[in-house]
């Protein structure tokens, strides 16, 4: 169980804002398809950078089950 | 190009085959260096071997500098100062009279029947204690008025090693005239040589004193014959 | 970059070494290294005129203004200078550079960097005294404390000395199976300062140069693969894996060193020479100290005294069991130093079966000479 | 660099770990990408033990990013922060002692220029404000004053964070670290402004919060250093563990400030790397 960022598709512009402001390399990546980020959550360190960078509050940090 | 001694196959002139360890104190600028290097390549031209090597601290002018030259018909090995010495330069009176020196008394060391060769005008006036060893020891020693012969001679003081060279020539024939001026010819012939940067400094100056370095090798060999004759023995 | 290029022949280590005919010139210590350096094929050489001073690395400037080196500057100091040499060897480059007493501490935490980073860096340590009291003089103290910074070790006793094993030393460092920086030592202004007949190579012709390709470890110069884990190993990751890394990579440096035992062999004739060795007192000494002893031997010899002289050429890596089995059955080992600490004693009583006959006299220290009479007085005493 | 020599051999592919395939099948080697392409791309920086929120790692992913030739670029670190992620860099990396690495970089860019005279190969010392200010501040102004072409990153964190804490040359004066229990004497280390004096031909301040400036500026740096001589950059690095901030308040504690003035952003250019800047952007 760990705390990790999450994005709300539905809310991601994909101005890749949060990219630029996360600390940790190859976390959020840009999907060309859609046009939004995606995130590594194994990788996150949960430092909230990208949460408060983001805006159209599209991220939050949520607790993951996963191990 | 480069600073090179290139060893000269000819035979020993057969002065002196037997080992000899000179101690040379002088005072730093005097040339006491640089004396000793000329000695020991006109030595080691002469198909001998020769180690020489200078001690000085990191003071500079005036202060203490000695420096040391071994030469034998057979192979070299101690290195380093020279604790017992058959011949004793000193370059400067200050060596005795003010004490600038590393070895103290400055004969101390010096061995039976020993040379000492002292560059003074007149003779210096040796404490009775330094007498009474004097003799105990037999040593025999020598004044010669080096300073002012380079002054006559060369018109200048960068010459009174030139002198006391002569004077240790003219005592122990230690080497021939014609290795000397060779000697002298490798030693400022070449376009550089560096033994210390201030000796380049000082090297620099000795040159700029004379037009062409043939003239100072002349002048200063005129130096070293003069010092020969001038080299008196004085009783203790 | 030097105006003008000089045109030398490159020639095998051997024929440089060991064919070329030898020429006598009668030139210092200091002179000694710009000879060798003139025919290492160096790239790079690093200054700084440090006090203690010997005039080795202005000499080897004078040789890259006639073009002998290709780059050369004087760094800031002691520690700029051997961390700018490491970038340089880490560059691929074949690199030189000199310094001693004073100076080499200053710059110390560097040669364990240089031999855990592999870098087969040439340095001359001209051995003078430490602070304090002040002291420039000669004394062979810094030898104690360098011997285990994972350098090879190697001690010149005379000019010649210092001529040959800088210039093979370039070849034992960058052999693939050895590559580790070596030190050469030679005591201060009795080697550096005296003027002695030395027979040298002709100038025209050098080593082949460095290949770093043949490096155990990759070049810093992004043609070889970008790994993750670089030159400098397994550092900051706190995990068993990298203290593992950590313990086998020094292990292995230690092995680099033991490795070139051949080399050495092959290139100076072995770690040790000796003279005499049947004789029952054995004098065992590195650095002018040796020499001290061969005047000393010459003396006892006319007074009818066997002794052998067993000359020490490297210390890292030690020739502990030629020591072990030279001693074996003596009367006596005496072993003179130019250092307080004795740390040449120690380091033979560390390896002689019984090391109560190891006689650790006579030292001198702080710039004295050693009369052979020093030396002499301890075989007398022993031979009774 | 060729590119093919960091190809996996047939047969490999498996073994290999999955960062290095990435690295060979999206890595940014040959292909021109900057800060505006990050996150389309395997980056040059792996997963690093920096804290969270860490100004510095966000700093050094950028830099990775804006290097115009990241193939040909060797870095030089120190010991510090920085240094901890130096294993998970994947250029050549160089980590040496404390404060030695403008002498280090020197000996490395003069070697790099014998060895490849045709060739352009950019070095790049990096390290911390304890490093480049405090122990190893002779050796870097001594690089600049004799001219030496190579780019210092300073990530100035305005303390010792790798050790705890302590107040370093850089630390705004009046603060509370360790070691300055009743708050630092003195003012700031001029740092830019020595670099200008020293011969820096481009000395420059930036914050990660404006990443294509700092994209801008270590361009140009990199590539007034191949031509000119030495360049500076100074980089603002909150370090949220030991000012003891949220970090998720970095990037507004570097905005704060910028804002009241205690970190300016600056630019000190020679006429020369002015001239050159010029002729750059008409090339572009």
């Amino acid at each position: 169980m760990y705390f990790a960022a999450k994005v709300d598709k539905e809310k991601c512009n994909g101005c890749k804002l949060c990219i630029l402001s996360c600390p940790e390399p190859n976390v959020i990546k840009f999907n060309k398809d859609d046009k939004k980020v995606v995130i590594d959550a194994k990788r996150c360190k949960n430092c909230e950078l990208c949460v408060v960078g983001c805006p159209s509050k599209a991220i939050e940090i949520v607790l993951l089950q996963d191990s | 190009m480069n600073q090179k001694t290139v060893i000269n196959k000819k035979t020993s002139n057969g002065v002196n085959r037997k080992s000899i360890s000179i101690r040379m104190s002088g005072l730093g600028g005097q040339g006491v260096i640089t004396a000793a290097h000329i000695i020991g390549g006109a030595a080691v031209l002469d198909g001998k071997f020769s180690t020489v090597n200078p001690f000085f601290g990191a003071e500079k002018r005036l202060a203490p500098a000695e420096s040391y030259v071994r030469i034998s018909g057979k192979n070299i090995y101690e290195r380093g100062e020279i604790v017992y010495p058959d011949v004793i330069m000193v370059f400067h009176p200050h060596v005795i009279t003010m004490g600038k020196s590393y070895t103290m008394p400055f004969y101390d060391g010096l061995k039976s029947n020993g040379i000492v060769i002292i560059n003074a005008e007149t003779e210096l006036d040796f404490t009775a204690e330094d007498k009474r060893n004097l003799s105990k020891i037999k040593a025999n020693v020598f004044y010669v008025p080096a300073t002012s012969i380079a002054l006559d001679v060369a018109k200048t003081e960068l010459s009174v090693n030139m002198a006391m060279m002569g004077a240790l020539v003219g005592v122990t024939k230690i080497v021939s005239m014609g290795d000397l001026k060779e000697s002298l010819r490798e030693r400022f012939g070449k376009k550089k040589f560096i033994a210390s940067a201030t000796t380049a400094a000082l090297d620099d100056a000795m040159k700029s004193k004379f037009a062409k370095t043939e003239q100072l090798i002349e002048k200063n060999m005129d130096v070293v014959k003069k010092a020969v004759d001038m080299v008196k023995k004085t009783a203790i | 970059m030097a105006d003008k290029a000089i045109q030398q022949k490159i020639v095998e280590p051997e024929e440089l070494f060991f064919k070329a005919k030898r020429e006598k010139q009668f030139i210092t210590g200091s002179e000694a290294v710009k000879e060798s350096i003139k025919r290492a094929n160096v790239d790079m050489a690093i200054s700084y005129p440090i006090t203690p001073q010997s005039e080795s690395m202005h000499l080897v400037g004078d040789i890259y203004a006639q073009g002998y080196v290709k780059d050369y500057y004087r760094g800031e100091n002691e520690l700029g200078v051997m961390s700018a040499v490491a970038g340089a060897s880490m560059g691929g480059v074949r690199v030189f550079t000199a310094t001693g007493g004073q100076g080499a501490l200053r710059a110390f935490e560097m040669f364990p960097t240089w031999a855990g980073a592999r870098l087969p860096i040439v340095c001359a340590f001209f051995c003078r005294g430490l602070n304090s009291p002040l002291t420039i003089q000669p004394d062979t103290i810094e030898i104690g404390l360098l011997l285990d910074t994972g350098m090879l070790v190697l001690h010149a006793e005379t000019a010649q000395d210092l001529y040959d094993m800088i210039l093979k030393s370039f070849i034992i460092a960058e052999e693939p199976d050895v590559h580790l920086p070596v030190a050469v030592f030679a005591d201060g202004f009795f080697v550096t300062h005296t003027r002695e007949i030395v027979e040298i190579a002709p100038e025209d012709i050098k080593l082949p140069p460095y290949n770093p390709y043949k490096a155990p470890v990759p070049v810093m110069d992004m043609e070889t693969p970008p790994v993750r884990q670089m030159r400098d190993p397994f550092v900051m990751k706190s995990n068993y894996v990298s203290y593992a890394c950590h313990a086998s990579w020094q292990q292995e440096v230690r092995a680099a060193a033991e490795r070139a035992r051949k080399h050495i062999n092959k290139y100076l004739g072995g770690l040790l020479e000796t003279g005499n060795e049947d004789a029952e007192i054995l004098i065992m000494a590195s650095g002018t100290a040796v020499s001290q002893s061969r005047a000393a031997i010459i003396r006892a010899e006319a007074e009818g005294l066997k002794v052998g002289l067993v000359k020490l050429k490297s210390l890292r890596p030690f020739p502990k069991d030629e020591i072990k089995a030279l001693a074996k059955g003596k009367k006596a080992v005496i072993v003179p130093e130019f250092n307080i600490t004795g740390w040449l004693a120690r380091e033979i009583k560390s390896v002689v079966e019984d090391n109560s006959k190891v006689i650790g006299a006579p030292r001198v220290y702080g710039g004295m000479t050693m009369p052979p009479k020093l030396i002499l007085e301890e075989i007398r005493r022993c031979s009774k | 660099m060729n590119n093919k020599i960091y190809k996996i051999s047939p047969g490999f592919e498996k073994i290999m770990p999955k960062d290095y395939r990435d690295l060979v099948n999206d890595g940014p080697f040959d292909k021109k990408l900057g800060v505006k392409d990050l996150g389309t791309f395997k980056e040059l920086i792996e997963e690093h033990p920096l804290c969270a929120g860490c100004g510095l790692a966000l700093s050094k992913r950028l830099i990775l990013a804006s290097l115009p030739s990241p193939e040909n670029t060797v870095i030089v670190g120190t010991t510090g922060c920085s240094s901890l992620s130096f294993a998970q860099v994947a250029i050549h990396n160089i980590h040496s002692i404390f404060g030695n690495q403008n002498a280090l970089a020197t000996g490395l860019k003069r070697a790099l220029e014998i060895r490849f005279p045709d060739k352009t190969k950019d070095v790049v010392a990096m390290g911390g404000d304890g490093a480049i200010g405090d122990i190893g501040l002779g050796m870097v102004m001594h690089s600049w004053f004799r001219g030496e072409k190579f780019t210092t990153i300073m990530f100035d964190n305005e303390a010792y964070a790798n050790t705890g804490g302590q107040e370093s040359g850089m630390s705004q004066k009046g603060a509370v670290l360790n070691m300055a229990p009743t708050g630092k004497k003195y003012d700031k280390l001029p740092l830019p402004e020595i670099a200008r004096a020293a011969g820096c031909v481009y000395s420059a301040v930036v914050t990660p919060a404006r990443p294509k400036r700092l994209e801008k500026m270590v361009r140009r740096a990199v590539l007034l250093a191949r031509e000119l001589g030495p360049t500076y950059i100074q980089i603002y690095c909150p370090c949220p563990t030991n000012y003891k901030f949220k970090p998720s308040e970095s990037l507004k504690r570097t905005k704060d400030m910028e804002k009241s003035g205690a970190y300016q952003i600056k630019e000190y250019i020679s006429p020369a790397a002015e001239e050159l800047i010029k002729k750059f952007e008409e090339e572009k």
